[in-house]
C-alpha cells in the first residue's frame, strides 16, 4: 500500500468519524440532558451532577404520565401493526410479484400512495369514524391506522424482494409434489427472511415513531411512548431531561429489535428495495 | 341538497355514498343547532336541596393540560371522589398539543370528555358552535350549586371572562358562562435583582426606560459576570401564544386596540399609526435587548431563560417566572424579583391575562356529575390546599389571595404578591372576543418576525390588517 | 406419452408458442433443439402446468390436463438454472419431492432411495453440504437427482448440461443415456445443442419461434433436413451453402459459373438456389462423383482430422479431411474435390421472412 | 377450473384490497368533506364544490408554502442522497472504524422526528444551546440559526437530514453489498482510476438503490410537519409554512376543516404526481442498470 493510499485511507475515515459525530452528538446529549436534575439542565454543559432521577420518575410514573403503560402501548400497537402488515401484506406482495394481473401496477403505486398522503388529510374523519366504531383509544384502532405506514413499506419493498426470487424455486416445489400454499411457505418465506426482517424493523421504527395517529386517536388507555415523551415538557419548567429520558427509554426497543437482526439488515435491503 | 348537486355527486358515488352518513351524523351531533338550544339547561332538572353525594357512583371523564395546577388537583382527587362518591377518570396530555387534540375531540360532536381545561380564548372558538355548556344555570341552581361555593369570592374580572354572547366583538361579561376561573397568570416584568444591583438598574417604569434597560443590560451585562445574558425574554414564535402575554399587555397599556367595533362589525387595527409606532418599538426593543433567536421562543425558552441567568428580565406570565424563582428550581433562583413593568403614557396598567379555566361538554350526559366537579375543583377548599400546599398560585378567588398561609408561601419572592396586587384589578381580557381569534393572532405573530426581520412595519400591518377584515368583520 | 396441440402462450406483446403441435412417445428420450428464445423452457413449463397455455391442449398418457395443478400431473422436471432450494443441503434438496404430500415415504425408506440415487449420481459424499457449496457439476447432479427420486410420468429436463464445461457435459451425455430410469421413462429433454440432440434423441423436435418445424429421428433431420435453417443447426463444421441457380438442363452452377453440379431435385430453371454439401461428405482429391477444383484458403486443425476451407471461384467451402491427408498442403495449393450426388441437398433461396425450404428429390 | 387460477393472485390480494378499503374510507371521507364549507363557525355544512380548491389556488399563501414545501423537500433530499450515499462508500471500505460505526448508523432514525426536532431546537438554542457553546471558541457563539427565513430553512433541514440520512445510507449501503464484484475486478486490472470507476461503475449499478431511497425521502419530506412543527412553527414570518403547517393551522387550529383538509388533498395530489414521475424513471433506471451488470 503506497503512503497516498493510506492517507486517503485515513482522511476517509477521518470524514466517517466526523458524519458520525454529527448523527450521535444529539444522542449523547439526549443522555446528558436525561442524567441531568432539572435545576441544572441549562446551568452548565458538561459539568453537572448526573442523576438517574429522570429515568426514576419517568419509569416511576410520577409526573401523572403512566409512561410505563404508554411504553407497552407502543409495543403491543407497533408490533400489532408489522405482525398484521406481514399477514396482509406479504401474501399481496408475493402475489402481485408473481402474476402481472389486470391493475396490480396501478394498485400497487396506490397503495405505495398511501405512504405518502398527508395524515392530516384522514385525522377528522378518522376521529369522526373511530368514535361511532367504538375504535377510539383502543389497540385496534391504532394498529388499524397504523396499517398507513407499515402496509404500504412491506407490500413495496417485499414486492421486489419476490420478483428478484426467480419463481423457478417454488415451481421445483410444485413439481416436488408441494401445493401453491406449501411452496410459499416452505420456499418462498425462508428464502425472503432477511428482507422480511429488514423491513420489518423499518416498519417497526416509523410506528413507533408515529406520533399524529396517537395524539388524536387515542387518550391514555392507548396513548403511546412519542407523545407520552412530549407530555414531561408540559408543567411548571420544560423538563427536558425527563423528554430526553423518556425518549432514550423509547429508544430501547427498536434497538434491541435492531441488533437482533443486525446480520439481515443491510443484506435483506440489498436486493428488496430495488425492482419496481 | 338540491338535485343538481346529487347529479354532481354521482361520479363520487363511491366515496359520497360511504361518507355521507358519518358525515350528516357529525355535523347533526356535532354542530346540529336545534338540539342544544331548544328546550332550556339540564340544569333545571336538578331540584330539591343541594347534595354532593346526589351523584354517587357517576364517573366523569376529564381531559387535562400538563400543568401545575393539574398535579395539585391530580394529588387531591381522593378527596373529592370521598365527597362525593364521583369517580374522575383523566387524560393528560402536553401543552404544545392539548388543544389540538382537545379541538378534534369537541368538533366530532361526541362527549368523550364530560370536563376540560381551556382558555378564556378558546371559549371564541368553541362557544359559537354549541360544544360549551353555559354554566349559569347551574351556578344560579341551589338545588345544584352549594352556598360555600360562593360566587361573589371569585375575582370579578376572571369571572367574567369567561362569559361572552358568543357574538364577536360584543364585550366579555355578558350572556352565558362557558367556562369557570379556576387558575390564571398575569402578565408583568420579572427581573434578575443581581444584575439590576450590579449594573444599577431600577425596574423600568415606562416603556422607553424597558427598551433602554434591555438594551443596556445587553450591553453590559456579558461584562460584568454575566455571561451571554440579554436585556429581556419575550415570546416570539410563529404562534397564537406569542401576542398575548407581554406584547398584549404592553399593546393595551398603551391604549391600542386590536380591533374596533362600531356596529356589530369589526375593524382591525393593528395598523394604526400608534399601533405601528408601538409594534416598531416592541421589535426594536427585541432587537436590541431580546433574546437571539428570538423567532423560535416560546416560554419554553422565555422561562428557562430567565432561570439560566441568560435573561435580565422576562415580560411574561408572572408564573413562568415563578416556577424558576421558588427555591432551587434554577441557578436564578432567589434572584428573581416581580414588578408590574412599565406604565403606559397615561399611567395605565392594563394587563392581558391567561386563565385556566374548566369547562363542561355541551354534548355530556353527565352534567349533574359533571358540575359538582367543576364545583368542587374551583371552590375555595381545593383552591386553597392546592395554593399552599401545591403550586396552584394566582388564586382566582380573593379568600385565598388574601390568606395569611399564602401569603407566607409567595412571599420570599420580592415584589410577587405587591405586583398581583397592583395589576389584578386592571388585569382582563384585552383582546376584541371573536372566533378567528387563533388565525388573527397567528398571523399577527408571523408579522411581528417579519418586522423584527427588516420589513416595514407599516405595510406588514397594512397587509395583516387588509387580511383580517375579510377573515374578521 | 406427451401431446401438446395447437398451444398458444403469449407474453402481453411477445409470442411465446405459436401454434405449437408437439407428440412424445411412450418411453421416448425426444429432444426439444431450437435457438434461445424459441419457446423450448416454456413449452416444459406448459407440459408441467406451470404455464397456462392461451389456447390449446395438454394431454399426459391421453388425460387432458386443463386445470390440473403441476403437483398433481406426476412429472419430474429439471430446471436450466437447477432451481435448487439455496438454503437447504443437498440431502434435503433430493428429500424435497420424498417429503411432500404428493410422494411422501417414511423417512427410512426415503433415506435409502435417496442413497441409491446419490451412489448412482456420484454425489453420496455431498450430500451434507449446502447447495451453495457445491461445483456447477455437482448441483446439476443434485437437480438431476431430486428428478429421479420420485415416480414419474414423464421426466422434464432443461439443458440440463448447458452450464457444464465440455468435458464434464460429454461424460454426463453418456451417463444420462445410461440411467435406467431414464431409459424407460417418456423424457422431453430441452436443448439448443445439436451434438447432444444427436447423441441423446430417440427422436428430435426442432423449434423456432413457438412452432415446430421438423420432428423425427438423428437420420430424418439430419439427411433430409426441412430448411436451411434446420440443416445449419446439425453438424460442425456447418453445412456448406453455396448460392446459385437453377440450369435449363437441370443442373446448378453459381454466379461466377466456377461451381457446377447436376442435381437430383425438381425446380424450375432460373430458380434461385442454395446447393448444401456437409463438410464430411466432401471429399479431398479423386473419389466417386463430382469434382471441383479450387484452391486451399486455411487449414484448421481439428484434433485428429483437419478441417480444410477452399476457394471455389468467390465461394469458400469447408470439408473435412483425415490429417494424413492434408499436411502438405499450403494457402493457394491448387486441390481437387469430390462430392456424390446424392449428398447433394437443395434448398430455396433464404428470403427475408423464412430460411430456404429443402427441395425434395422426385 | 382455469378460472380459479386466473383468480388465484387476486384472493391472495384481497386481505390487503380489504385493508386498503379501510384506509381508503376515511379518505373517502376527508375528500368529501373539501366539498363542504365544514368548519366551527358553519354547523350546518353546505355544499360548495369545488370552491374550497379555488380558494387554495388563489391564495397567495398557497404558492408561498407549495415553494417553501419543495424547497425543503429537495433540499432536504438532495442532502440526505449525497451524504447517505457518502456515508454509504466509506462504510463499504470495511475499515475497523467503519465496521464498528456501521452498527450504530440507524440510531438517528430511531429517535421520534418531533423528539429530535424539540433536542436540535435546544441544542442550537444561543443562549443556553450547546452548539453555540461549543462554536464559541471559533467565534462562533452568536449564530442565530432560526432567526432568519433561509437560517429557519436551512436548520429545519438538517434535522431532517440527522433523523433520516442512516435511511439513504443503510438502502446504499444495502445496494453497495450487492453489486457484482466482477466488473470492479475488471477495472481495477485496467488500471481503472477511482473516479472513473466510481462514475463508470458504481454510481450507474448503484443508482437504482439510491432512487428508491430518494424517491422515498423525497415523497416523506413533501409532507414534512412533525420536524418544523416543533422546531420553527411555520416562522419567522411564513418563511418555513410548509403545506401541511398551513394545513394543520387551517384545519386544527382554526377550525375550518373542509379547507385544511383541501390543503392537504392539493399536497397528496402533488406528491401523487411526483411519485408517479420518479417511479417510472425508477424502472428506466434500473432496466439501465440491469444492462449494465
Amino acid at each position: 500500500m503506497t503512503v497516498q493510499k493510506r492517507l486517503l485511507g485515513w482522511l476517509a475515515d477521518a470524514a466517517l468519524i466526523l458524519y458520525f459525530l454529527f448523527a450521535l452528538f444529539p444522542i449523547a446529549w439526549m443522555v446528558i440532558l436525561s442524567l441531568k436534575p432539572t435545576n441544572e439542565l441549562f446551568s452548565t454543559y458538561f459539568s453537572f451532577s448526573p442523576t438517574l432521577d429522570g429515568y426514576r420518575t419517568v419509569l416511576g410514573d410520577s409526573e401523572g404520565i403512566p409512561f410505563v403503560r404508554f411504553f407497552v402501548n407502543s409495543l403491543v400497537v407497533s408490533v400489532g401493526a408489522v405482525v398484521l402488515s406481514l399477514l396482509v401484506g406479504l401474501p399481496a406482495a408475493y402475489a402481485s410479484a408473481r402474476w402481472r394481473f389486470k391493475g396490480s401496477e396501478n394498485l400497487m403505486f396506490t397503495l405505495l400512495s398511501f405512504r405518502f398522503a398527508p395524515e392530516l388529510t384522514v385525522i377528522i374523519p378518522l376521529f369522526v369514524l373511530y368514535q361511532k366504531l367504538g375504535l377510539f383509544d383502543t389497540y385496534v384502532g391504532m394498529i388499524w391506522v397504523l396499517q398507513l405506514v407499515t402496509l404500504p413499506l412491506i407490500v413495496w419493498i417485499m414486492r421486489s424482494y419476490f420478483a428478484d426470487l426467480t419463481p423457478e424455486l417454488e415451481q421445483a416445489a410444485l413439481l416436488d409434489g408441494y401445493t401453491r400454499k406449501q411452496a410459499f411457505v416452505r420456499v418462498a418465506l425462508p428464502l425472503v427472511k432477511p428482507g422480511v426482517a429488514a423491513v420489518s424493523l423499518l416498519a417497526f421504527i416509523f410506528a413507533w415513531n408515529n406520533f399524529v395517529f396517537p395524539l388524536i386517536l387515542t387518550s391514555n388507555e392507548a396513548q403511546t411512548v412519542t407523545v407520552g415523551a412530549l407530555s414531561f415538557l408540559g408543567g411548571d419548567r420544560p423538563k427536558y431531561n425527563l423528554t430526553a429520558a423518556a425518549a432514550l427509554v423509547s429508544v430501547v426497543p427498536p434497538l434491541l429489535l435492531a441488533l437482533t437482526i443486525q446480520r439481515y439488515l443491510v443484506r435483506g435491503l440489498s436486493f428488496g428495495a430495488v425492482k419496481s | 341538497m338540491d338535485t343538481h348537486v346529487h347529479d354532481r355527486r354521482r361520479f363520487l358515488a363511491l366515496t359520497a355514498a360511504a361518507a355521507a352518513t358519518p358525515l350528516l351524523a357529525a355535523c347533526g351531533a356535532g354542530f346540529g343547532g336545534d338540539d342544544s338550544k331548544s328546550d332550556g339547561s339540564a340544569a333545571d332538572d336538578v331540584t330539591g336541596s343541594f347534595d354532593w353525594k346526589r351523584e354517587k357512583g357517576t364517573t366523569v371523564k376529564a381531559l387535562l393540560n400538563k400543568h401545575p395546577y393539574t398535579d395539585a388537583l391530580i394529588a387531591d382527587l381522593k378527596s373529592f371522589t370521598e365527597k362525593t362518591g364521583i369517580k374522575v377518570e383523566y387524560d393528560v396530555f402536553p401543552e404544545d398539543n392539548y388543544f389540538d387534540k382537545l379541538t378534534v375531540d369537541l368538533s366530532s360532536g361526541r362527549a368523550s370528555y364530560d370536563v376540560f381545561m381551556l382558555g378564556a380564548y378558546m371559549v371564541w372558538q368553541y362557544g359559537p358552535p354549541g360544544w360549551l355548556e353555559d354554566l349559569g344555570p347551574w351556578m344560579r341552581n341551589s338545588a345544584a350549586t352549594g352556598t360555600e361555593w360562593d360566587q361573589a369570592d371569585f375575582f370579578p374580572n376572571l369571572l367574567q371572562a369567561d362569559q361572552w354572547s358568543l357574538k364577536a366583538g360584543a364585550p366579555l361579561g355578558q350572556g352565558g358562562q362557558y367556562a369557570l376561573p379556576w387558575g390564571w397568570e398575569t402578565n408583568v416584568v420579572a427581573y434578575n435583582t443581581d444584575v439590576f444591583k450590579k449594573l444599577g438598574l431600577k425596574p423600568a417604569e415606562t416603556f422607553d426606560e424597558l427598551r433602554e434597560i434591555s438594551g443596556a443590560i445587553k450591553e453590559k451585562a456579558p461584562g460584568a459576570g454575566f455571561d451571554g445574558m440579554y436585556g429581556i425574554a419575550v415570546r416570539g414564535s410563529r404562534s397564537w401564544a406569542t401576542i398575548h402575554p407581554g406584547f398584549m399587555t404592553m399593546y393595551a397599556r398603551n391604549g391600542l386596540k386590536d380591533f374596533t367595533v362600531s356596529g356589530g362589525k369589526l375593524t382591525p387595527a393593528m395598523n394604526s399609526p400608534e399601533a405601528v409606532a408601538f409594534t416598531e418599538d416592541w421589535a426594536g426593543m427585541v432587537k436590541q435587548g431580546g433574546p437571539p433567536s428570538w423567532t423560535s421562543y416560546t416560554w419554553y425558552q422565555c422561562s428557562s431563560d430567565l432561570g439560566a441567568k441568560k435573561a435580565g428580565m422576562l415580560f411574561d406570565a408572572d408564573t413562568a417566572a415563578y416556577f424558576q424563582a421558588v427555591k432551587g428550581a434554577s441557578p436564578a433562583s432567589g434572584k428573581i424579583a416581580f414588578h408590574p413593568g412599565p406604565k403606559g403614557p397615561d399611567g395605565s396598567l392594563a394587563t392581558n391575562m391567561w386563565i385556566w379555566s374548566l369547562g363542561m361538554n355541551a354534548k355530556s350526559k353527565k352534567k349533574s356529575a359533571s358540575w359538582l366537579f367543576l364545583q368542587w375543583a374551583t371552590g375555595k377548599e381545593h383552591l386553597l390546599r392546592s395554593a399552599i400546599t401545591h403550586n396552584h398560585i394566582d388564586p382566582v378567588r380573593k379568600s385565598i389571595a388574601d390568606a395569611a398561609a399564602y401569603k407566607d408561601k409567595m412571599r420570599h419572592l420580592p415584589g410577587f404578591i405587591e405586583t398581583f396586587e397592583t395589576v389584578v384589578d386592571q388585569t382582563k381580557i384585552q383582546f376584541t372576543p371573536q372566533a378567528q381569534f387563533f388565525d388573527a393572532t397567528t398571523s399577527w405573530a408571523s408579522a411581528l418576525q417579519e418586522i423584527y426581520g427588516g420589513s416595514g412595519a407599516k405595510s406588514v400591518l397594512d397587509d395583516l390588517a387588509g387580511d383580517l377584515a375579510g377573515k374578521v368583520g | 406419452m406427451i401431446r401438446l396441440s395447437g398451444i398458444r402462450k403469449t407474453y402481453g406483446k411477445v409470442t411465446a408458442l405459436d401454434g405449437l403441435e408437439l407428440d412424445v412417445r411412450e418411453g421416448e428420450f425426444f429432444c426439444l433443439l431450437g435457438p434461445s428464445g424459441a419457446g423450448k423452457t416454456t413449452t416444459l413449463k406448459t407440459v408441467a402446468g406451470l404455464e397456462n397455455p392461451d389456447a390449446g391442449t395438454v394431454t399426459l398418457d391421453g388425460r387432458d390436463m386443463r386445470g390440473v395443478e403441476p403437483y398433481d400431473r406426476g412429472v419430474a422436471m429439471c430446471f436450466e438454472s437447477y432451481a435448487l432450494y439455496p438454503h437447504k443441503s443437498a440431502y434435503d434438496n433430493l428429500a424435497s419431492p420424498l417429503r411432500s404430500p404428493r410422494h411422501r415415504l417414511p423417512a427410512d425408506r426415503a433415506r435409502q432411495r435417496i442413497g441409491e440415487i446419490a451412489e448412482l449420481l456420484g454425489i453420496s459424499a455431498l450430500l451434507d453440504r449446502p447447495v451453495g457449496r457445491l461445483s456447477n457439476g455437482q448441483r446439476q447432479r443434485v437437480a438431476l437427482g431430486r428428478v429421479l427420486v420420485r415416480p414419474a410420468r414423464a421426466f422434464l429436463l432443461d439443458e440440463p448440461l448447458s452450464h457444464l464445461d465440455a468435458k464434464l457435459r460429454q461424460q454426463m451425455r453418456a451417463e444420462l443415456k445410461a440411467i435406467g430410469a431414464v431409459q424407460r421413462t417418456t423424457t422431453l429433454y430441452v436443448t439448443h445443442d445439436s451434438v447432444e440432440a444427436l447423441a441423446l434423441g430417440d427422436r428430435i423436435g426442432v423449434i423456432r419461434d413457438g412452432r415446430i418445424v421438423q420432428t423425427g429421428t438423428r437420420e430424418e433431420i439430419w439427411y433430409r433436413p426441412y430448411d436451411t435453417e434446420v440443416a445449419r443447426a446439425f453438424g460442425r463444421p456447418r453445412i456448406n451453402l453455396l448460392p446459385g441457380t437453377v440450369t435449363p438442363d437441370s443442373g446448378f452452377r453459381t454466379a461466377d459459373g466456377k461451381v457446377e453440379l447436376p442435381i437430383l431435385s425438381a425446380a424450375a430453371p432460373g430458380t434461385d438456389v442454395l446447393i448444401g454439401v456437409r463438410p464430411r461428405d466432401l471429399t479431398l482429391g479423386e473419389g466417386p462423383g463430382h469434382r471441383l477444383t479450387g484452391t486451399v484458403y486455411v487449414t484448421e486443425v481439428l484434433g485428429r482430422s483437419v478441417e480444410v476451407t477452399v476457394r471455389l471461384g468467390e465461394q469458400h467451402v469447408s470439408l473435412v479431411a483425415p490429417r494424413g491427408e492434408v499436411t502438405a498442403l499450403r494457402p493457394d495449393d491448387p486441390v481437387r474435390l469430390s462430392v456424390r450426388p446424392e449428398n447433394l441437398l437443395l434448398f430455396e433461396a433464404d428470403r427475408p421472412e423464412r430460411p430456404g425450404r429443402r427441395i425434395d428429390h422426385e | 377450473m382455469g378460472w380459479r387460477l386466473a383468480l388465484r393472485p387476486y384472493v391472495l390480494i384481497v386481505p390487503a384490497l380489504l385493508l386498503t378499503c379501510g384506509i381508503l374510507y376515511p379518505f373517502g371521507l376527508g375528500l368529501y368533506y373539501t366539498l363542504f364549507d365544514f368548519s366551527a363557525s358553519k354547523p350546518q355544512p353546505d355544499m360548495v364544490r369545488f370552491e374550497n380548491y379555488q380558494t387554495v389556488f388563489t391564495q397567495e399563501a398557497f404558492w408561498n408554502s407549495a415553494w417553501v414545501t419543495v424547497l425543503y423537500a429537495v433540499g432536504a433530499a438532495a442532502v440526505e442522497t449525497v451524504l447517505g450515499v457518502t456515508v454509504a462508500l466509506l462504510l463499504h471500505r470495511s475499515t475497523i472504524v467503519g465496521r464498528v460505526l456501521e452498527k450504530i448508523l440507524i440510531l438517528p432514525l430511531m429517535i421520534a422526528p418531533v423528539i429530535a426536532a424539540i433536542i436540535w431546537k435546544l441544542m442550537l438554542q444561543p443562549s443556553v444551546g450547546v452548539i453555540n457553546y461549543l462554536l464559541r471558541p471559533f467565534g462562533l457563539g452568536g449564530v442565530q440559526w432560526t432567526d432568519t427565513p433561509t437560517g429557519a430553512l436551512l436548520s429545519s433541514i438538517a434535522v431532517d437530514v440527522w433523523v433520516y440520512t442512516p435511511f439513504v445510507a443503510i438502502l446504499a449501503l444495502a445496494g453497495l453489498r450487492s453489486l457484482p464484484t466482477s466488473p470492479f475486478e475488471a477495472a481495477a486490472v485496467d488500471g481503472a482510476g477511482w473516479w472513473y470507476t466510481f462514475r463508470r461503475l458504481t454510481l450507474p449499478m448503484l443508482w437504482p438503490y439510491v432512487l428508491v431511497a430518494v424517491i422515498f425521502r423525497f415523497m416523506d419530506s413533501l409532507k414534512v410537519f412533525d420536524i418544523i412543527y416543533a422546531l420553527t412553527e411555520g416562522g419567522p414570518g411564513d418563511s418555513t409554512v410548509v403545506l401541511q403547517i398551513r394545513a394543520y393551522l387551517e384545519a386544527i387550529r382554526f377550525q375550518r376543516y373542509s379547507f385544511g383538509i383541501s390543503y392537504t388533498i392539493v399536497l397528496w395530489a402533488v406528491v401523487y404526481l411526483a411519485a408517479m414521475v420518479l417511479v417510472k424513471h425508477l424502472g428506466k433506471i434500473q432496466r439501465k442498470a440491469a444492462e449494465a451488470k
